[in-house]
């Protein structure tokens, strides 16, 4: 240790038991290739991509099948060589039990790769590396899958104090982060370095639970090693205590740090950024190797006989990797990450994806039902363990009354579903259940209310279009007939003067200037009244359009980045 | 002095004008599902109640007394109440258009509140003078707001409560206003301490 | 008694004439109700109401002369919304309007439009694309799902297709909430 | 296995949980209860117990008609002890020689209309036990004054005060505050009081023979929440704490006229109410400063309406009030959320 970093806590936090002794007493070992890989196109948050393969291809190991689609958004690749049996909807690693479009590849054993060579990042505009990351798939592998190339931004103030590498791992269970900071620190450090200069960095903080003394002691060689490279200490490996969820980013920021950075907030404002370890192992894959993001480590643990990490194509369906480790007979369900905020997934057949830092094979005997749930009592032990500082029990309580607007009063989206408030409560109300019902039906009510006022906009537009074609319309026809009366009345006169006398002549005369005039203005007045009128009308128009483009800019970012 | 604070106090707290002399229960009952619209309620009530005991004040002192037309003083007070509530309206209608988005559908309310009747006759039966009816009728006000928004806190709470079905809505708000003007008589003998 | 009556019609005179004054004095125009109103209401235009327009329901609304349960689209929800701003009671869907269907979007059958326009010219949205004697299509983002393009079609191509879940549009559940078997049902 | 079953059968994150219930809760209250219940025997006779068992079967009665009516599971609820605490608060606040009908009309109002009717546990916004004595004290100010004597344990003569006709005045007598009260309000007698106050100002005698040592039980009881974390440091603290600073700074200007702290904390329900009542989760405030305000609030309450009120003792109104006000307190001292604590934090 070089120096001794003062630590800041945050509030809240459990220790539930951590069963992680099962998965680390083997090292990491590769996951043979299935038979079969299924890759969802939509491995991230944001936009879903494009498939750019079709059924019959052949493709090469990292070869891109899903162009990113949007601003937020990120490629995804063949995990092998092998044929495109076919691009179709397939059961999703999702609760929700619904498929989407996957591609799924038949693998042909060569694993044959596809040309890589390293990316000069340091001679490459921001925009060339930022296309780069993106095409090359590398997203947050802690398991909120946000694209790393929107978080290798230095934001507005250009650079930033800190770089925060989480190998906290606070779930229950998961050993991935732990076997590969013991087994590939040199790597981890190397990617590090890359996003350090990338950001512009100046220290860099790696927080790993104090439960990890092997890793904390690898990294540390590790990190010794790059600070006596560059002959300085800017690296440096901070044993946390141990609760959960420590390995919040957000948490984790703040015990580091010191800093809090708001729900909604970008964290580089602060001068932060925060990347799980695997993000940096595959930053460095994807920069210094040229391989996109094809693999990760996976721990597999739970109701098994040996549980260990393993390193995984994705694709590869979960059935094959349980079954590698020997499920005991009483398995009931699978759920991708740890027992805290996991995925319960529908059945064992679906792929394991980037967000896959673990496989958690259950029981009723491992994770018994709850006993029924009891009315709050408002104790106040959710408040107590609520890591972001909120009441638990009053969310609860509007939620579950459906009456949303109190709810989100009470910050409801400044929850993290971290679990803890239901870990602890004595009545075992599935507290996290009440607030992902009232998130999402919130959700649901924005984007109706978001439709809402684009149909109002266009709706309103529309009577207006009317109107003014209607007064277009009713322009022309009164040009029209008003020069149609001039000629007959000019006919008129020419037939009707001979027969007159010259002092009626002056006083027709008279009249007939008169009535020229008043036609003349009349005819006059139309035309000016429509030229007018449009103008102000097109000002308007364009006042709608400019307000219908800033809702369509606004509605962009909408895309819920959630970390 | 500490007599006119023991009138507001009285007024506020004592003799609540909801809890204890069960006065204004119409718009106790109808405003109070929000927090928002029962301050509303209860800032709106506050002034026009100050204002109609001091303008009942002067009309009973300086009209109907000296000509002998108590027997009338029902029927002014609403008259004069009714034309302060609307006037009242009015003006903040046009100077404040915020302060009317705020109060503005609770003015009218106002005029049907018993309380703002009840507390000029009040003023006139305990023989208060100008300054103390003006602070009874201010104090009772106060009261009457505090009664308003506590008892929001509460329904907001209730809104959301498991209550059986046949209590749902206006029983079990009685209820609980029957309960809170039972906690309401602990300041019972507060006023006749001596 | 003669007295009581020049009292009162003193009083009268006075506050009449203060009101009137007041209400001469300080007029104000507008209605802020109607934007209230016209925000809770879903924007389909479809005129199941019996008004040409969501705006033009809102306005009937706040003037009295429709009630607040005429609206398929909105729901009860929508209903429960309007009654909570106007301060009145709630009611259930009135069924001559028509009643709550799942949210759908229009598609048109590209082998059987003939390209007439009219179900363009019956959009209030304008999310129907096409010009004369070409086929049309609509902006499935941009459509309502107010079926006003349904009757006008001479050749009925155009159908309403409920949207479907998706990952994405997932909602998550009510828990199933195990004390209460009543609101079980309900959930 | 379909969707559906699963749904059913399985949750969803967390799987697994810390063992904890509201049964086990509310017997650790109902064994925080023991001490000052044991000293309550002990100086004024078993009849309290006999109050406690009334209490309760009338409470678990009420409550599984209640559940029954509102179609509830009927074992679940019945065996999480909530009843009983509420049973057995209405037993020790009540005179332990009131006439059984008294308790048992207490006990029903408490469950059926200040429990029950709001949705049962969890829901009601008044404490049903403050409920219970404060409509009780309304409706029977005078049954409700008549406390037995100390060491008049004669345990036939409870047992006829409770089921009897007959009226038992020689056993009967007023509390220790009670007594203050109408010596105080009698200007002839306050230099009588304040000599006996300051000469007997030792334990045994600060708070009337006997209800010091409840008191002490009771305090014992609430050490026992505090380590067993049911209760927070906060509620207890702020009441006790107010009440002597209240009571002490009033002593001390004009000891004739007010009781000083040593009696007012260890007299009456105070010591009850400080770990029992005011710490009430569902009822009172439940945010860290929102308990702080709302137990010394009360405290506050309970001073002025001891002192100056008509009712003798002011811990069931007071408590009453600050349920009125729980929710807004609650609503108003929201600690900060993560990441909004500074406007730092807000700004960029």
């Amino acid at each position: 240790m070089n120096a001794v970093q003062r630590l800041f806590g945050f509030h809240g936090g459990v220790k539930p038991a951590y069963n992680k002794e099962a998965a680390t007493g083997l090292p990491i070992a590769v996951a043979p290739t299935p038979t079969l890989l299924v890759i969802p196109l939509h491995q991230s948050i944001g936009g879903i991509p494009r498939p750019l393969v079709k059924a019959g291809d052949r493709v090469l190991k990292g070869q891109r099948i899903g162009g990113a689609d949007g601003n937020v958004s990120s490629a995804v690749h063949a995990s092998t060589s092998g044929t495109v049996v076919a691009v179709e909807m397939r059961l999703m690693p999702h609760t929700s039990g619904l498929s989407a479009l996957c591609v799924v590849i038949e693998p042909d054993g060569r694993d044959e790769w596809i040309p890589r060579q390293p990316f000069d990042f340091r001679s490459a505009t921001p925009t060339q590396t930022r296309d780069y990351l993106r095409d090359t798939g590398v997203v947050g592998l802690g398991g909120a899958v946000f694209p790393s190339y929107l978080k290798l931004n230095p934001g507005k103030l250009g650079k930033l104090h800190t770089l925060v590498l989480n190998g906290a791992e606070c779930e229950p269970f998961i050993t991935c982060d732990d076997l590969l900071m013991r087994e590939r620190a040199e790597t981890i450090i190397k990617g590090t370095l890359i996003m350090r200069e990338m950001l512009s960095a100046g220290q860099v903080l790696i927080g790993i639970e104090d439960n990890k003394p092997q890793a904390i002691a690898a990294m540390e060689v590790a990190a010794q090693a790059a600070n006596a490279a560059a002959g300085d200490s800017s690296i440096k490996v901070v044993p946390v205590p141990t609760r959960y969820p420590a390995g919040g980013a957000k948490q984790l920021m703040r015990v580091l740090t010191g800093i809090e950075v708001p729900h909604g907030k970008r964290s580089t404002d602060y001068g932060l950024q925060c990347f799980n370890v695997g993000t940096a192992y595959a930053i460095y894959e994807a920069i210094a190797l040229g391989q996109p993001l094809i693999s990760r480590i996976v721990t597999v643990a739970g109701n098994v006989e040996r549980a260990r990490n393993y390193e995984v194509l994705l694709g590869t369906p979960m059935r094959d990797l349980v079954a590698l480790c020997g499920p005991l007979p009483d398995t009931d369900r699978v759920i991708m990450g740890g027992p805290m905020m996991g995925l319960l997934m529908p059945n064992d057949e679906v792929p394991v994806v980037k967000a896959a830092n673990c496989v958690l094979v259950g029981s009723r005997k491992l994770f018994p039902p709850p006993p029924p749930e009891m009315p709050c009592i408002r104790c106040g032990e959710c408040a107590k363990v609520c890591p972001s500082d909120l009441q638990p029990f009053e969310m609860y309580w509007f939620s579950r009354a459906k009456i949303f607007g109190k709810a989100q009063e009470y910050n409801l989206f400044d929850c993290i579903e971290c679990g803890c408030c239901a870990y602890v409560c004595p009545s075992r109300i599935p507290l996290v259940d009440y607030y992902r019902f009232a998130k999402s039906e919130i959700w649901a009510r924005e984007l109706e209310n978001e439709a809402a006022d684009v149909a109002r906009e266009r709706y309103e537009f529309r009577l207006l279009r009317e109107e003014r074609e209607k007064q277009e319309k009713a322009a022309k026809l009164a040009a029209k007939t008003a020069a149609g009366r001039e000629k007959a009345a000019a006919a008129l006169a020419e037939v009707e003067q001979p027969a007159v006398t010259p002092e009626q002549d002056a006083k027709k005369a008279l009249i007939a200037a008169a009535l020229e005039r008043a036609r003349v203005q009349k005819a006059q007045a139309h035309p000016e009244n429509t030229s007018n009128l449009t103008p102000q009308q097109q000002a308007e128009v364009e006042a709608i359009e400019a307000r219908r483009a800033e809702i369509r800019e606004m509605a962009k970012p909408h895309l819920r980045q959630d970390d | 002095m500490t007599s006119y604070l023991f009138i507001v106090l009285g007024a506020v707290l004592v003799n609540n004008v909801v809890f204890v002399r069960i006065l204004g229960l119409c718009p106790f009952m109808g405003v109070s599902k929000k927090l928002e619209t029962a301050v509303g309620m209860g800032a709106a009530t506050t002034f026009v109640l100050t204002m109609a005991c001091g303008a009942s004040y002067v009309i009973d002192r300086w009209l109907l007394i000296p000509n002998q037309l108590e027997y009338l003083r029902t029927l002014s007070f609403i008259v004069t109440i009714a034309a302060i509530v609307q006037l009242t309206e009015l003006v903040i209608q046009k100077t404040s258009p915020l302060l009317h988005q705020v109060l503005g559908i609770y003015l009218p309310l106002i005029t049907t509140n018993c309380a703002v009747l009840g507390i000029p006759l009040l003023n006139v039966s305990l023989r208060h003078n100008f300054l103390e009816s003006l602070l009874f009728g201010f104090g009772s006000a106060v009261g009457f707001t505090l009664a308003l928004i506590l008892f929001a806190g509460i329904r907001e709470r209730l809104e959301a409560a498991d209550v059986p079905i046949h209590f749902r809505g206006t029983a079990i708000a009685m209820i609980t206003a029957g309960l809170m003007s039972l906690a309401f008589m602990g300041f019972a003998g507060l006023d006749k301490y001596k | 008694m003669f007295e009581a009556i020049l009292v009162m019609a003193l009083g009268a005179v006075v506050l009449g004439a203060a009101l009137g004054y007041a209400a001469v004095r300080f007029r104000v125009e507008g209605d802020p109700l109607v934007e209230k109103i016209d925000a809770i209401l879903p924007q389909t235009q479809c005129g199941q109401c019996g008004f040409p327009g969501c705006k033009p329901y809102a306005q009937a609304i706040a003037k009295g002369e429709a009630d607040i349960n005429c609206c398929p689209p909105g729901g009860d929800e929508g209903i429960h919304k309007l009654a909570d701003l106007l301060g009145r009671e709630f009611k259930s869907l009135s069924a001559e309007h028509g009643i709550e269907k799942p949210k759908s979007v229009a598609v048109i059958d590209e082998q059987r439009c003939i390209g007439c326009t009219l179900c363009i010219q019956a959009c209030p949205v304008d999310a129907i694309v096409g010009a004369a004697k070409q086929m049309h299509t609509v902006v499935a983002p941009q459509c309502t799902g107010c079926e006003l393009c349904l009757p006008p079609c001479p050749v009925d191509c155009i159908s309403m297709q409920p949207i479907g879940e998706s990952v994405e549009t997932w909602k998550w559940k009510y828990p199933v909430f195990k004390i209460n078997p009543t609101q079980r049902e309900a959930a | 296995m379909t969707r559906q079953d699963r749904d059913l059968l399985v949750n969803n994150s967390p799987y697994f949980l810390q063992p904890a219930s509201v049964q086990s809760v509310m017997l650790r209250v109902l064994v925080a209860l023991l001490p000052g219940i044991a000293a309550y025997v002990w100086f004024f006779g078993a009849a309290i117990l006999v109050q406690i068992l009334l209490a309760s079967v009338t409470a678990l009665a009420a409550e599984a008609v209640m559940l029954k009516l509102r179609g509830k599971p009927l074992m679940m609820f019945l065996g999480d002890g909530s009843a009983l605490v509420t049973a057995w608060l209405i037993a020790l606040t009540f005179p332990s020689i009131a006439p059984w009908w008294l308790t048992v009309f207490g006990t029903l109002l408490a469950i059926v209309v200040a429990k029950h009717l709001y949705g049962g546990l969890g829901q009601n916004p008044f404490n049903p036990a403050m409920v219970a004595f404060a409509l009780m004290i309304v409706a029977y100010p005078l049954l409700m004054s008549q406390w037995p004597g100390v060491d008049a344990t004669d345990f036939a003569g409870q047992w006829e005060a409770i089921f009897g006709s007959r009226q038992l005045d020689a056993m009967t007598m007023a509390t220790p505050l009670d007594a203050l009260r109408t010596v105080l309000r009698d200007p002839e007698q306050r230099a009588v009081i304040a000599g006996l106050l300051g000469k007997h100002a030792t334990f045994g005698n600060v708070g009337g023979r006997g209800w010091e040592w409840i008191a002490a039980g009771y305090a014992l009881g609430g050490l026992y929440l505090l380590q067993q974390r049911i209760i927070t440091w906060h509620m207890p603290v702020a009441f006790l704490a107010t009440l002597f600073a209240v009571s002490g700074a009033f002593a001390l200007y004009e000891p004739d006229r007010f009781a000083g702290p040593g009696f007012q904390l260890f007299t009456g329900g105070a010591m009850l109410a400080a770990f029992f009542i005011v710490t009430d989760p569902v009822s009172g405030a439940t945010t860290p400063r929102g308990k702080l305000i709302f137990a010394g609030a009360a405290a506050v309450l309970t001073w002025i309406i001891r002192t100056f009120g008509a009712y003798p003792d002011g811990i069931a109104f007071a408590v009453l009030l600050m349920n009125i006000a729980a929710p807004l307190i609650d609503m108003y001292t929201q600690p900060p959320v993560f990441g909004h604590k500074d406007k730092r934090g807000d700004s960029p």
